[in-house]
């Protein structure tokens, strides 16, 4: 890992960063998707790159999802290294089958003789108020099916060198950035998503989680926005004298099992906050990983902080109750020291 | 084709209705969300889709329209829902997040349902578009007259569901409008980068339907085209496809700095906006003199501010109730 | 519960029976999808109906799943009770948008106004050599995402039932029946996929597990063709001496956590045999529910039989390894009798 | 247009391989499953899909085709992957699931990917489609003249994956050929009640491309068609759409009754195999006499048990092969 500078950016800006440091030194690879020309990508993760590399290598395309990012398969099989952006997870449906049917599978159909190095981007999550079926996570669902990597930073560090080590894998990577993260100008401000980037090319391995906060009273595995929810909430525990260990997954696929269980030996408890909805997702599989991994460890069984299983509500109190929140992570990890 | 005075006035009278309720909302909007505009703050968060300049899309179909009709509608469905009359009361406080929204809060702008009028719209381009489908069997099924329409924008036409829904609607015969809003731009990219040709109501012949072109965006010749439309439909012969060149006077969102669009652009699409060319025709034509006009903006803005002030002194949900309408309880009898 | 019969029909059969049953006494109740009608569903579930019924309420449909899916919705919204089928739930992903989006959503959306009562019928499972893109259970999947109901059958007589209360439902229901349990002529013999089904109409009810062998020594909570492959290990477990258990799910949502946590009260011990891929699905939500609801019960972690997460191989050797199988039942059994 | 001598013959010798291929692949498949019908039984389990009757829109492609040229396949994909000139034995074997297959088994007959030639195929509906527009993309991006060709099925034209593909590929004016094998069939759903125009090239026009229709199941008339798709493509024009009214002799898959097809569909059908006819017509114009046929017959037969021998002589691969290539090693240097 190359040495940290002391330069500053947004999540949304290291993103945009990395992908133009590899589109410099790699002509192969290009970006597509809508309005990541012009526009920038409505989140800003394609920020400047029209500019720099012209209409050839940053194509806006019409709304035909299964259409362009389909074209980004047969693209990625014939040399090229395609970025092609989902502006919102949420709008997975309309082209799910040449993700999980043909991305993830076409390596492992041909014996390995075919590869598909695709980065699928996507912006998650909710909180601001945009309604049920623009604030989906969703991740659990990604993680679900096989083939594809999903990593989900949550911080410009992190984001930068992701995204470097994504488009250098041979592999398509779903690379989810959670809007509350990337420090848009337009969102509510969030000091946590800007951060130190050096300006070099570097490379954050995919698959290892991090250990954002060391702690010995429980473990508080996450990812995406409710990392930075742990780190609140974990400053407030420490006011009450409890000492959180906050486990940053940064990716699903591969999942770190190996960084679970090794933190839960130490805090012997486990708390998993998951943005997606509560079941047949992140948060049971993280626990049955602690049971299988640490099972006589558990001083008491672990809890979830999740979204139930509702579609997210519109309305601001509806929306703030159902999500995680710094409040319920705290009265969670209260009630779970004094559990078992 | 000449038009009951009644009708005439009445597209106007909803014009201003909708246009006044745009208005309004993207005030209210902005109000406490600036000077540093957050989306999740204020009395309304979340994306805004105003349609402020497709007016004529929506009113010039609704004098052709009967109870039960239904109609799809898109991300950007105020418009639509105001010309077929959804109760603006609700509809306002739905936006407003408030339990005496149309969906308790549940739903938001890109939300909207209503039973009577028969109302939908999706926060998914082209997610309507089947949905209309689906409804004329419905209306088949039962026998009844009822037309179905569905409203999406130029840029969902190159979704794969407007292929499906079409093929479907004119294999079946269905009693379906597909009602295409070319506003000639999908958020930034202009219809030029989107759609291999220039009109799309030219993709009707690869269905065997009628597709008809409304040019312009001026509300009498809308409600012409929708009028056959509609009747043809009523008359069980079958679908057609109706693409009405028209405006997006604002951004695709509220905060967007709508860059994209030269100024020359904008400043045309201002002059010809059709609240003024149709006021001006309207009195021209003898139709309505100015101090009608008067009456009629006036009776409008209070109607949008009565709406406006039901939502802000309505009750939010309590929060609990996030849980409730995932599921309906059982109703059918064994 | 009526009274049983000695009537005698396989799960498919039973499956078509009890979809002519509710078109004959609901005259809103119609079915639609591909080669549904004359062909009678290319695994029977239809069987017949064309016939009774017509044209106008069996409608066999283009190759269009976003389009009659959405459409069922409209249907459903308007006040029809479709059935509609999508061939094999690996398909999903060029419709996703119309079922998790839409169809599940709506009466959410509407604060409980608008009801969409759509029944979607889906073919699940592998075994038979028909590779990746036509042998996945997926109920993981749907699981995950609020607002549609999802039931399993794996016999006639809860598949007739289940058909029944599904179709009653005013809400989406997706109904997956797995090809082992139809006793399909062209299919492997599968003596359990023929049984007692009585004439008349009745409902099984829709969340409700089901104790389809009792055990003391641990339990096997399953779902589809897997609770047959538990019932045969189970089998083979008491010539061991070892009483196994098994709990036929039914249903993944609701999902019945209390008959988990009563089972594993009693027994102890849980295994989940799973035929879904192994991580981020219904193994983990199993076992974090008994985690949740009987930790201090359990003599030992609980243990997953599942598949791997890999596309399902086509060769008869790799796809017989991949899939649960009763001898993997069987060891991991004995091998969870003696941990702890 | 006169054809030279050698294509009509290699068209000729392909439909034969194609056809033996298809035969023997039946025969097998069936051998071990018979009397009572088992799917998952024997040395081919799963479904089957042949396209014994389809040879002519193979063939007519693959004299035009150059090195490094894309296809993308169905469902059904046999005769396209031999036109092209897929390694038979590779093929062969990964039809039974042997470790010298093309994808060592993981596979199989829907999922056959081939580098050089440079062809892949997929059991879904549609699937193929956008992936020959990147296919050209990346092309065009190399500065190479080579072209995409997408086939896929009359059924598929219903998918939203075909117009958004078109849409695409017509838009960005790509080097595709799309190629619509319309056998009048969607496993029991005829044409007429899935699609609402007669001729799916007809929806060419929705893309402003050019479509063209080959209203016989003819090779030559096939070469030709595709012949100038092709060029025009090479030529940098852009893509087209091509309709070849084609016939599936037998069931969908092996072991459908094929009951849906009236027994006089199926006499007629058989009556004009392209294989007989295309025969005759070489023997006629004296580009083949009746010991040549017999010749090239009897060479692919001996190529074709060539091949089901390789295949049936190859080992499984271990079980626990199962776990590779779910993921590639990294290959790309820092
Ligand atoms: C399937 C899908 N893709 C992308 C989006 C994001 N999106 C929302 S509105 C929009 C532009 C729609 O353009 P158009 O259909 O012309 O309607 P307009 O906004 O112009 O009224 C896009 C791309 C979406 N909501 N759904
Ligand atoms: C998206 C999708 N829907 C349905 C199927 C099931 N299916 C496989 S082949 C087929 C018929 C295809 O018909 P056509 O495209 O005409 O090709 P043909 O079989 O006639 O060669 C169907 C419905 C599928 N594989 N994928
Ligand atoms: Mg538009
Ligand atoms: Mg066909």
């Amino acid at each position: 890992m190359t040495a940290k500078t002391e330069r500053k950016l947004t999540t949304q800006k290291a993103i945009a960063e990395g992908i133009a440091l590899e589109m410099r030194s790699d002509d192969s690879v290009f970006v597509m998707g809508e309005d990541i020309g012009t526009y920038g990508g409505i989140f800003g993760a394609t920020e400047g790159l029209l500019d720099e590399f012209g209409e050839k290598r940053v194509i806006d395309t019409p709304i035909s999802e299964t259409g362009f990012i389909g074209a980004a398969v047969g693209a990625a099989i014939n040399g090229m290294r395609p970025i092609v952006e989902l502006m919102f997870v949420d709008f997975f449906g309309v082209c799910m089958d040449q993700i999980y049917n043909n991305m993830a599978k076409i390596h492992y159909f041909s014996g390995g003789n075919v590869k598909v190095p695709v980065v699928l981007t996507t912006a998650v999550g909710g909180g601001y108020g945009d309604a049920g079926q623009h604030s989906q996570t969703l991740w659990g669902t990604f993680a679900h099916m096989p083939g594809m990597k999903v990593v989900v930073p949550s911080n410009p560090y992190d984001a930068k060198g992701l995204m470097i080590a994504a488009i250098r894998e041979d592999n398509p990577v779903v690379y989810m950035f959670h809007k509350g993260v990337l420090g848009l100008g337009w969102m509510t401000p969030n000091p946590r998503a800007t951060g130190e980037v050096p300006e070099e090319p570097y490379e954050v391995p995919i698959g290892k989680a991090n250990v954002v906060r060391e702690g010995t009273d429980l473990t508080i595995a996450t990812i995406g926005l409710s990392v930075h929810k742990a780190l609140d909430a974990a400053e407030q525990l420490e006011e009450k004298g409890i000492s959180a260990e906050v486990l940053d997954l940064r990716s699903l696929v591969p999942l770190d099992r190996e960084g679970i269980v090794a933190s839960v030996e130490k805090t012997h408890r486990l708390m998993v906050v998951d943005e997606d909805y509560h079941s047949f997702g992140m948060s049971g599989e993280v626990i049955t990983t602690a049971i299988e991994g640490a099972f006589d460890y558990l001083d008491a069984p672990p809890v979830r902080v999740t979204t139930p299983d509702i579609p997210i509500p519109y309305s601001r109190p509806l929306e703030q109750w159902a999500l995680p929140s710094i409040e319920r992570i705290v009265e969670a990890s209260s009630n779970l020291l004094v559990a078992g | 084709m000449d038009i009951p005075r009644e009708h005439l006035v009445d597209m106007y009278q909803t014009m201003v209705k909708i246009r006044r309720f745009e208005e309004r909302i993207r005030e209210i909007y902005f109000a406490d969300k600036l000077p540093a505009f957050d989306i999740a703050a204020g009395l309304i968060p979340g994306e805004m889709h105003l349609a402020a300049g497709q007016e004529p899309v929506a009113v010039g179909m609704s004098p052709h329209l009967k109870e039960g009709d239904a109609i799809t509608a898109t991300h950007r469905p105020h418009h639509v829902a105001i010309a077929q009359g959804v109760d603006l009361k609700r509809m306002a406080a739905e936006i407003f997040g408030r339990d005496t929204g149309l969906g308790h809060g549940k739903g938001g702008h890109m939300h909207l349902f209503s039973v009577e009028p028969n109302f939908g719209c999706s926060g998914i381009v082209g997610e309507g578009i089947p949905v209309a489908v689906g409804a004329a069997m419905a209306f088949r099924h039962h026998g009844s007259d009822n037309v179905a329409l569905s409203f999406f924008g130029e840029g969902a036409a190159n979704q794969g569901s407007f292929h499906e829904s079409l093929n479907l609607a004119a294999l079946w015969n269905l009693p379906v409008v597909f009602v295409c809003e070319d506003n000639a731009y999908a958020i930034s990219v202009p219809k030029t980068a989107s759609t291999a040709i220039a009109d799309n109501s030219d993709r009707a012949a690869a269905y065997g339907i009628p597709g008809v072109l409304v040019g312009n965006n001026d509300p009498v010749a809308v409600y012409e085209v929708m009028g056959e439309a509609i009747a043809r439909a009523r008359r069980g012969e079958g679908p057609s496809l109706v693409e009405i060149k028209t405006d997006r006077l604002w951004g695709h969102f509220e905060g967007d700095a709508d860059a994209y669009r030269s100024d020359k652009f904008k400043t045309e699409m201002l002059e010809r906006d059709p609240m003024v060319g149709y006021a001006k025709r309207l009195s021209d034509e003898g139709i309505l003199n100015e101090s009608d006009i008067a009456a009629i903006q006036q009776a409008m803005y209070d109607e949008v501010e009565e709406a406006l002030q039901y939502a802000q002194d309505s009750p939010y949900p309590e929060p609990e109730s996030a849980l409730e309408h995932v599921f309906a309880e059982r109703t059918v009898t064994l």
